[in-house]
């Protein structure tokens, strides 16, 4: 991987960690509402497998998915005002925290239905492969979303129409509280992936240029017109499940062990240790960060209500005549 | 050479099927998608021949997976393409309602107006052919509650061939029920019959004594019922509905005006149809026109048994539509 | 020591569990099944504890599969069992309507009567909590319009307590919709209480001058309007359904006679709401007692959105209620 | 197999094959109406694997079902009722030829919604095993269901929760006017069992004795708490889906070949071959199973049509007071 951007992909991760932080933080102050799922301890996995994708590519995500949203290049501004509800977010604060929408980005959700993007994102593809694009559509989910019949559904089509989607796989070990051998008859995922005769690959999740490698790998084989790919990226959700979890499910220990995996930590001194990055650097990468944040913070504050005479507006598309 | 008056033969299928070609015809960015739509040639035989003429790319057999294709037809119109998915009947989309639901109709208004779905969802609907409970339900009205999906349900060979396009032309979902009685309906269609507007509701017989609202499948009884109502002196005026969500209550209301007394034939199971929403409607913007309460003939709630009998008493017949006609002319407020 | 006074401090929350509680000691063929009731204590914490007490076969996580679990809910009630399945929220319950409406609702009927479904389906519903448009629905009117199945909301303490016993000794299934803004009602409760009725609707405040018909989430809101209205001098009745299918009319017409005027309040979206089926109802049947045409206060025809202003302004509020009552108390006939 | 009811499992065949050869005759005549899958070309199927089965097991069928429900004992006459639409039915009358149940037999449906019975078939399971009950639920269902999603969630939890099911799958290369390839991405179904871990073997449908010896280890292993298996009978419909389907999916040659299979023809000619039978025994077989037909066909005929009066009833099961 020669001419690797190292301290964009720490960048892209610490800008996710940094924003979630402050969002946690924001929702205790009550000005984030609703549900907040935090993708912190799995920032490796957003950052780096959006690197393989191209502008026109299309990106379906879960109810956890700031991380997917800014490293697609959605504005940390627009996604904060829509964390806040204002209409200067990117869903113009109609869908909030779990519905993150930007037709710019091609970012298709922020989907809270669990499953729910598979079936759209063999959709996706469809298109594309009708229209002989060469596109692909990345959709990511969490493991708990296999025991789903849409799950099935889609990867069936996917792979019998041979459609350009590429599957993305977070197994962060937990639905909520279900661990995955609580709902999974066979945890190999992969082995699932493939009775679809999908090709699969299990990636340390942990590891930003690892998840980097296989997505562009993948990425590839799916744009030149191989059908679908899965990559099942085993990583872990260092927060709850959501601000409500109390957390009942899990041992203290196992997720202190996982911690210690962190992406960021582990990514940053690889770079140090590589010297491609000394700490002056990661000072000032810090305080851009931070600077980003604080901006962002700063325009949702200064954002705006959606008038509520607007509630009823596109519900349906607006006609000429 | 246009002559008007120009008519050719044709059945309901055929005009389904004809308005099939001629989307397909018209614009690359359509195609259609469902169970055994393209080798079998559709189970009610509506699609029958397309394959062979459009190709399995845009005919297009689908696995037996309601909420997978479904969702797909979401997700390439989401992506530019203009999908007609067949659901073999209304039962069966049961299977697909999240994604009719929680995609489809939602994802437009939470991402704040984005993204808009031109995707046409075609099914059948409808009791009559003895399929018993688990193929004969009639879910439109029921499914007119949704908001962020319009609901039509073509009753004549004009809509047959006419919705379709229209229905594609309409930047957000539209779920089209065919009630599978009328399949083989025949008649004269207008040589040059084409797109239709989908926004109103039509008078499809004019009178002055009372209105029948109905829809789909129930119009061709509720126009037999008016026929036997005008043998004996009462001039029922009847409405067909043809979009039931949006509503076109102007129509309906501009006919109560004249009339003061209404009767709603609906196939759906009485509590909960849109039979009722209309009678609320009526309640809420014309209670003072009303010369009688607005009585309604639907659905039996019971699901749909098989022996003929029992299927007939089960849904609206001719008498039943009399009977309630005339003890709502017979009322006086 | 049979002080019929003696009551203890709870929550609905507390008092869903007592109940959950109670029935998995009273019988061992009930049992718990659904996404996170067990480790993670219910996602709305209902359940929490009862997996140490009861364990892991009666107190059942499940996978994330909404329509298998349900459907296997219906198959264990179909042989024998008393099955007490957990959905969420209403809105993932759409991924297991083809089972519920299907199956459940429909194999006594199809069969000619040779089995009972004794099966309880519990749900979260209902908007108020920022969730958005995939989380907060309230599909408890829509699901009332299929025969088949029972439909009850409790709005009480005494009602979370006391339906889930009488809906588990019910023969046939019975979907029980817990309005999730109630967990944290909280109370006092008799210490004796028990299973409740299910079949009758209550007067929860008695008045003369108009009658406000609700239940579940807005059964708070309605009483709390009925306050205003009296500091107005308008004396309304508030009635709960407790269950909206099959509906008690009587209880809803009996009131309707005295106080000839009625505002139903229904968090559901406005068009097919249960609201206007109890419209229609008394169109049909007590048309002649209204001085004023009966009114509504829904939902609105949108999905709910994540804004706090926007999502108040979605469901129905107290001012809107009162607004409403007093135009409608304002008219005459 | 010592001790095998040869003549038996002839004669169930035969039944099931006049049953429905007489059917069609009636649904030309009127006398039957709506859908009617035949299925013939498939007895073996039901024939063999019923035998596997106790009295006290659950059975769930599909709405190609009047052989499993002959095979499983539920009387032609009742049966016959039913396909008129008599109130002497099985079901009353209320279901027809898709919705045949029977209490006393244990065979809850008849259920025309494809894959609708799977899930059900691990609920009845579930209800054995909390009571510790040594019961088998048989489950059948044509291979078009496993692409379902309901296919998935029901083999995950039956393995997850090892229940004692049998998923019976009748392979017969059709679902309508779909082949399997067009509708699976791996045609290999006992893979897609594998990767639940459930086991899974394909097994002849045209043999009867091998569908019975398969049926019968399999369901002792699931009987002993061994856990959900998986069977795939490989076999063919000699018919049409349903009475109106014209057929332009498959080649009459085919056809042709697969009839050269018929496991009646075939069952008899092994019968014969060893000596088990002569030409007068299958005379005498036939002669039963057509008087058999032939009272059940009265039997319809003298039933009666359920009063319209009743037509609300059996919505809601009636209760004391
Ligand atoms: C259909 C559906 N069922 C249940 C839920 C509730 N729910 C939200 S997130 C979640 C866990 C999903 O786990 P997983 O797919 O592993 O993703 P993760 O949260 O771990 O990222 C559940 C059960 C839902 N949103 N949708
Ligand atoms: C959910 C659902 N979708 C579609 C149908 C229509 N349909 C009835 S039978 C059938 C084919 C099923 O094929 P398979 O499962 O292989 O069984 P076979 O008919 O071959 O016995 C289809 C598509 C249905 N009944 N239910
Ligand atoms: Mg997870
Ligand atoms: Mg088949």
């Amino acid at each position: 991987m020669t001419g690797l951007d190292r301290s964009g992909l720490l960048r892209t991760m610490l800008r996710i960690r940094r924003f979630e932080e402050k969002c946690a933080e924001l929702y205790s102050a009550g000005k984030i509402r609703g549900f907040l799922h935090l993708y912190i301890g799995e920032e490796a996995v957003a950052t780096g497998a959006m690197r393989a994708l191209q502008p026109d590519d299309a990106v379906l995500a879960t109810y956890r998915e700031h991380g997917h949203a800014l490293a697609r290049g959605i504005p940390a501004t627009a996604l904060m005002a829509e964390m806040y509800g204002k209409y200067e977010g990117c869903s113009h604060g109609r869908g909030g925290s779990m519905h993150i929408f930007d037709a710019q980005a091609r970012f298709y959700g922020g989907n809270a239905i669990v499953g729910g993007g598979l079936p759209l994102a063999a959709g996706f593809a469809l298109a594309d492969r009708m229209m002989r694009r060469p596109r692909v559509t990345a959709c990511f989910f969490g493991e708990g979303a296999v025991a789903e019949g849409e799950f099935h559904e889609a990867l069936n089509l996917a792979s019998l129409w041979q459609l350009p989607v590429l599957f993305l796989c977070e197994n962060n070990l937990y639905a909520m509280g279900t661990a995955l051998a609580r709902s999974e008859a066979d945890t190999d995922l992969c082995e699932k992936a493939r009775s679809y005769k999908v090709p699969a690959q299990a990636v340390d999740g942990m590891d930003v240029e690892a998840v980097m490698a296989a997505t562009v790998r993948a990425a590839a084989e799916v744009r030149a017109g191989g059908g679908p790919q899965f990559l099942e990226f085993r990583t872990y959700r260092f927060r709850a499940h959501s601000m409500f979890d109390p957390e009942l499910y899990r041992d203290r220990q196992e997720v202190e062990t996982w911690k210690k995996r962190c992406p960021i930590a582990a990514y940053t001194r690889q770079l140090q240790a590589a010297g491609g990055s000394d700490d002056a650097q990661l000072a000032a990468m810090e305080a851009e960060v931070a600077a980003e944040i604080a901006a962002a913070v700063a325009y949702a504050e200064a954002g705006s209500w959606e008038p509520v005479e607007f509630l009823a507006r596109d519900v349906y598309t607006p006609r000429p005549g | 050479m246009n002559d008007a008056a120009a008519t050719v033969r044709t059945t309901y299928r055929e005009a389904l099927r004809a308005a099939l070609r001629d989307a397909l015809t018209r614009d690359e960015r359509v195609f259609l998608m469902g169970e055994d739509v393209g080798r079998y040639g559709g189970t009610y035989a509506v699609s029958k021949g397309l394959l062979a003429e459009f190709g399995d790319e845009r005919v297009r057999d689908t696995p037996l997976s309601e909420s997978g294709f479904v969702g797909a037809g979401i997700g390439a119109a989401l992506n530019g393409m203009l999908p007609v998915v067949e659901v073999m009947t209304c039962n069966f989309s049961l299977l697909a309602l999240d994604q009719i639901v929680n995609n489809a109709a939602t994802l437009r208004h939470m991402s704040g107006g984005q993204f808009s779905i031109p995707l046409v969802i075609r099914m059948a609907t409808g009791a009559g052919r003895q399929l018993a409970a688990q193929h004969s339900h009639s879910f439109e009205g029921w499914y007119a509650h949704i908001p962020g999906i319009r609901i039509v349900t073509p009753a004549t060979l004009e809509d047959a061939r006419g919705m379709l396009w229209t229905a594609l032309m309409d930047p957000d979902p539209v779920i089209m029920f065919e009630n599978a009685l009328l399949y083989n309906l025949e008649g004269e269609l207008a040589a040059d019959a084409g797109p239709v507007d989908i926004n109103r509701a039509v008078v499809r017989r004019a009178g002055q004594d009372l209105t029948l609202v109905t829809y789909g499948g129930s119009l061709g009884k509720t126009l037999a019922a008016a026929e036997v109502l005008a043998a004996q002196g009462v001039q029922a005026e009847v409405i067909d509905l043809r979009t039931l969500r949006p509503l076109d209550m102007p129509t309906v209301l501009g006919s109560l005006a004249k009339t003061h007394r209404m009767v709603i034939v609906d196939e759906g199971w009485k509590s909960g149809s849109l039979a009722a929403e209309i009678m609320a409607r009526v309640m809420e913007e014309a209670f003072f026109d009303l010369d009688a309460p607005v009585a309604r003939v639907c659905g039996v709630e019971v699901p749909i048994p098989y022996p003929k009998h029992l299927e007939e008493a089960a849904i609206p017949q001719v008498a039943g539509i009399v009977a309630t006609a005339l003890r709502t002319v017979g009322h006086h407020a």
